[in-house]
């Protein structure tokens, strides 16, 4: 499904972001990625979806060559593939539905498919009855819950979280890890970058740690790497 | 593509122009505005070229004859001042006619006319010929003296090179200001857009991370493009065609001997150009300005 | 405020420029030829202003004299005719002034002449009037009339018409023009300026947040708005002056009848109001549109 | 120090996020604020700085009536409330010297001071050399801490800090809450909304506990309350 060959990525002048991964992750793979601020965490996903082309090295993703493939062919992949953005880029001047619906429309599903789609996914990550406010106007924790309920509305053959509980409380970040989960369940591959430990320790799948770009630690089932 | 993919692409163009607010207000009024100009000077520019055109027509030479002229022979002269190359109408004026128009043209308040007739006509025949480019004036004249039983050709040399000059001029410096107004409406119009897209280059980024095609995000654009460039440039022709039609019958008062043009005529012209170019303004203004943020 | 922190202002509104790279280009670009296009109409609507004075006020009348007219009356007579008001101007011309001048302007070519001056010179003695105001023409020659020992007074009654109608025609178009483009650049600077503001909405909501206050905000958007006001009135005149300058040269060569302007006459009109007006739209665009965005 | 009294906050169109909140915090305290996601934590710390004016009741800060200041007075109150907002607020064009050193612009410091203070607050935050760095290029975590540095640059009176390790790996986050607890000791006020059970549990502060816009706890020392 997806996999890194030699894979560095510099970005200018010389900011070693990642170095020299190699790693293999199945179809149907729960993986998390730990590591300290700027470990190279989120790097790592922006190559499988092609916001970023390695340095040097091969990324291969769905069987394809990624930074090979024509630009035109590229929003084909980022359909197969859902992402939970850091910063979770919301259309924020859009209502939480539009920003939800986008993909579907962009796929052209049906308007009657759309109406069933969207409040369902919402109903998962607990945001019903906020359709119709405008993303820019949501709290944080709730704002990431859109980017979630957005990145799993095509049923994604894989799902990339880049931290999808950072501004969540306890309470909420479990019932988020849980559908992570039922997603998992449901055929999806996951890689999922994140900070909590105690999710990572609850969920006990594999584990991927990531120290100044290089790989460190790659253990299945692993456990949250403290580092100093 | 789906009929529900065209509403989503009329409804985002529709919001794209009114979430601008006032700002897709100004832009508009600027394109329209500048549309707008250009229309006049390009109207300005086709009724001067008319009227040089018709002022360029209304110059003639005259071939006077011997003071014995046979007009027998009048047919066979006109035959042969016909055939000079450039010539575009002759005329034969008896010497009674001649006298008979000169009066009307000085007015009967000529002291000097009043002189001449006391002496009896003065005139010889004469064939009024109309050449039909100033510029060959010269060689009909010549070819005319060559011509037996013409006396003498007489043309205003001074005035026929300064009206070729004026209106070589006069042409020029409205072709001028014609290139200048279009290239500020093209900028001011591919600008706007511009600067329209430029505002929404984070919402772009993120359609594209998503998943968009460079397609689905273009078409919204697209036709905001073409509704700014069809709005603006069908505003620019209402105020244009507007006030040239005031004009045109102001001056058909005030100015009768004025040759200007009707309003259909010229502004048919005008409109071709300014409703295919704000169109293309518009969507090109769009396609082009996309470019730089599509590539994510 | 401290030198620092007018680094800092220089340094932003710098960087406004240059970052807005190839966006800033096109709107410099698009207010350059805007604001051109109104300089070149401005200096067309002055020169055409400047010609049709010069036509109207080579508008002669003349008072034809008794033919027997006593010239020892001469002082007296003209006395009388420029006490008459409106007369800006009075010349007289003998008899035989009058005949050499028919000479000179009709040609040597004139059949008409010959004919004339075989039967001994025609012309009475005469007093050619130069009127400040066309308007007042027919008051005028009323008046010219009642003076004793005039004969008859001659002026091209429909000609002097005609020409205070065209004259004032072109006046009010040139002016409309000038407005209309006027308004359009206007828009254009507003637009821009506005446009750029709103692309960085972000920005100056994030800077009042962290404790920025208007001044502070809008004294880097100030500069900038002044220099592109200033850099583009600047070109604009640059390129209508260059453009000018040919044209004054050229027009001299081919129609040296055709009275222009001489280019730092006109220009130095044009210019004021051209950097005047270029300098408060960008910095008059730049207080009005930022004014929605420090509301925070 | 900081007053409310009575204060709800309804945002258009009837969205309560806070419902008649009393509460006083002292010169020299340290508040946590709690809650679950969307409990209008981000809403109260947003009353303190003005970015939003309560629907109804008092807020005093710095003896000011918040709502009632002109507008020109804003910009002064802001000056002494340091805010290391949830989405961070970074002029992501500009480098991170530039976003820290603009409140030290803003309150004409002059360049030498500026030239001292800067590194200083970037080493505390583990940034050291990434002051030519465009903000809008670091890592999650690293501009969150770029956010931090910059509400601390100026010693402000106040220090209100929402989620300011949301998307810090645990080691990290504790260096971060050390820096806090610091510029705590050395006299300002900090609220600090956060999700983070360890963090407010190891700190044992005061905690205010918010649900539906409604202060539910209020105690100190304070524990993290696990909600459902
Ligand atoms: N500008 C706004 N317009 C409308 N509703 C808003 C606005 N800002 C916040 N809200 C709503 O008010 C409620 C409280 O929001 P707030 O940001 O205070 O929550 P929070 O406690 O910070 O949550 P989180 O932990 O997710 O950041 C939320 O339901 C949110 O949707
Ligand atoms: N576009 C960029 N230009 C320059 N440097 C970058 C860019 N993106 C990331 N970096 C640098 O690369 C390093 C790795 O960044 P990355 O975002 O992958 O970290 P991360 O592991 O996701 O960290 P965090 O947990 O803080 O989000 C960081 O030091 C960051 O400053
Ligand atoms: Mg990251
Ligand atoms: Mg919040």
């Amino acid at each position: 499904m997806i996999t890194l060959i030699g894979v560095s990525k510099v970005y200018r002048p010389r900011r070693v972001a990642l170095l020299d991964v190699n790693v293999h992750i199945g179809k149907g793979e729960f993986v998390f990625l730990t590591g300290a601020s700027g470990a190279g965490k989120s790097t790592f996903l922006r190559l499988l979806y092609r916001e970023q082309t390695p340095t040097s090295g091969q990324v291969i993703v769905l069987g394809q060559d990624v930074a090979r493939i024509p630009m035109r062919k590229v929003p084909y992949l980022r359909r197969q593939i859902g992402v939970v953005f850091q910063d979770y880029k919301l259309l924020s001047d859009k209502t939480v539905w539009d920003n939800v619906a986008f993909p579907l429309l962009v796929t052209e599903h049906p308007p009657r498919e759309i109406a069933r789609r969207v409040p369902a996914v919402l109903e998962q990550v607990g945001l019903l009855g906020y359709e119709k406010n405008r993303a820019g106007e949501l709290s944080g924790g709730e704002q990431q819950r859109v980017a979630l309920a957005r990145s799993i509305v095509l049923n994604p053959a894989i799902l990339l979280a880049d931290e999808p509980t950072g501004n969540l409380d306890a309470g909420t970040a479990r019932i988020i890890a849980d559908l992570i989960q039922d997603i998992h369940r449901r055929g999806s591959t996951v890689v999922m970058a994140t900070h909590s430990d105690w999710i990572v320790n609850r969920l006990r799948q594999r584990v991927i740690h990531l120290r100044h770009g290089r790989i460190v630690a790659d253990e299945y089932p692993g456990r949250y790497v403290h580092e100093a | 593509m789906k009929p529900s993919t065209w509403i989503y692409y009329l409804r985002e163009a529709w919001q794209g122009v009114r979430s601008g607010g006032l700002l897709s207000l100004a832009s508009a009024l600027a394109i329209v505005v500048s549309l707008a100009a250009l229309a006049v000077v390009m109207i300005l520019a086709v009724n001067l070229q008319h009227m040089t055109r018709v002022v360029e027509n209304q110059l003639q030479m005259v071939a006077y004859l011997v003071e014995d002229f046979d007009r027998t022979w009048q047919d066979e002269l006109m035959r042969k001042v016909k055939a000079i190359p450039h010539v575009k109408q002759a005329t034969f004026v008896t010497r009674e006619e001649g006298l008979q128009r000169l009066q009307d043209q000085l007015g009967s308040d000529s002291v000097l006319l009043e002189a001449a007739a006391e002496s009896g006509n003065p005139l010889p025949d004469a064939v009024e010929v109309e050449v039909d480019d100033p510029r060959y004036m010269g060689q009909v004249a010549a070819a005319l003296g060559t011509i037996e039983s013409v006396e003498e050709v007489a043309y205003r040399r001074d005035i026929v090179n300064r009206l070729t000059a004026l209106t070589d001029g006069i042409r020029n410096v409205g072709l001028a200001l014609v290139l200048l107004l279009a290239a500020a409406s093209l900028l001011t119009v591919a600008n706007t857009v511009r600067l329209t897209i430029y505002a929404r280059r984070r919402e772009i980024a993120i359609m594209k991370l998503v998943g968009a095609t460079n397609s689905f995000i273009r078409w919204p654009f697209l036709l905001e493009g073409f509704l700014f460039g069809l709005v603006g440039a069908g505003l620019a022709l209402a105020i244009a065609w507007g006030g040239y039609s005031w004009l045109v019958v102001r001056v058909g008062e005030g100015l009768p001997f004025v040759p200007v043009l009707s309003p259909d005529a010229v502004l048919l012209q005008v409109a071709q150009w300014l409703l295919v170019g704000g169109v293309l303004l518009g969507v090109g203004g769009s396609v082009v300005s996309l470019r730089r943020f599509l590539r994510v």
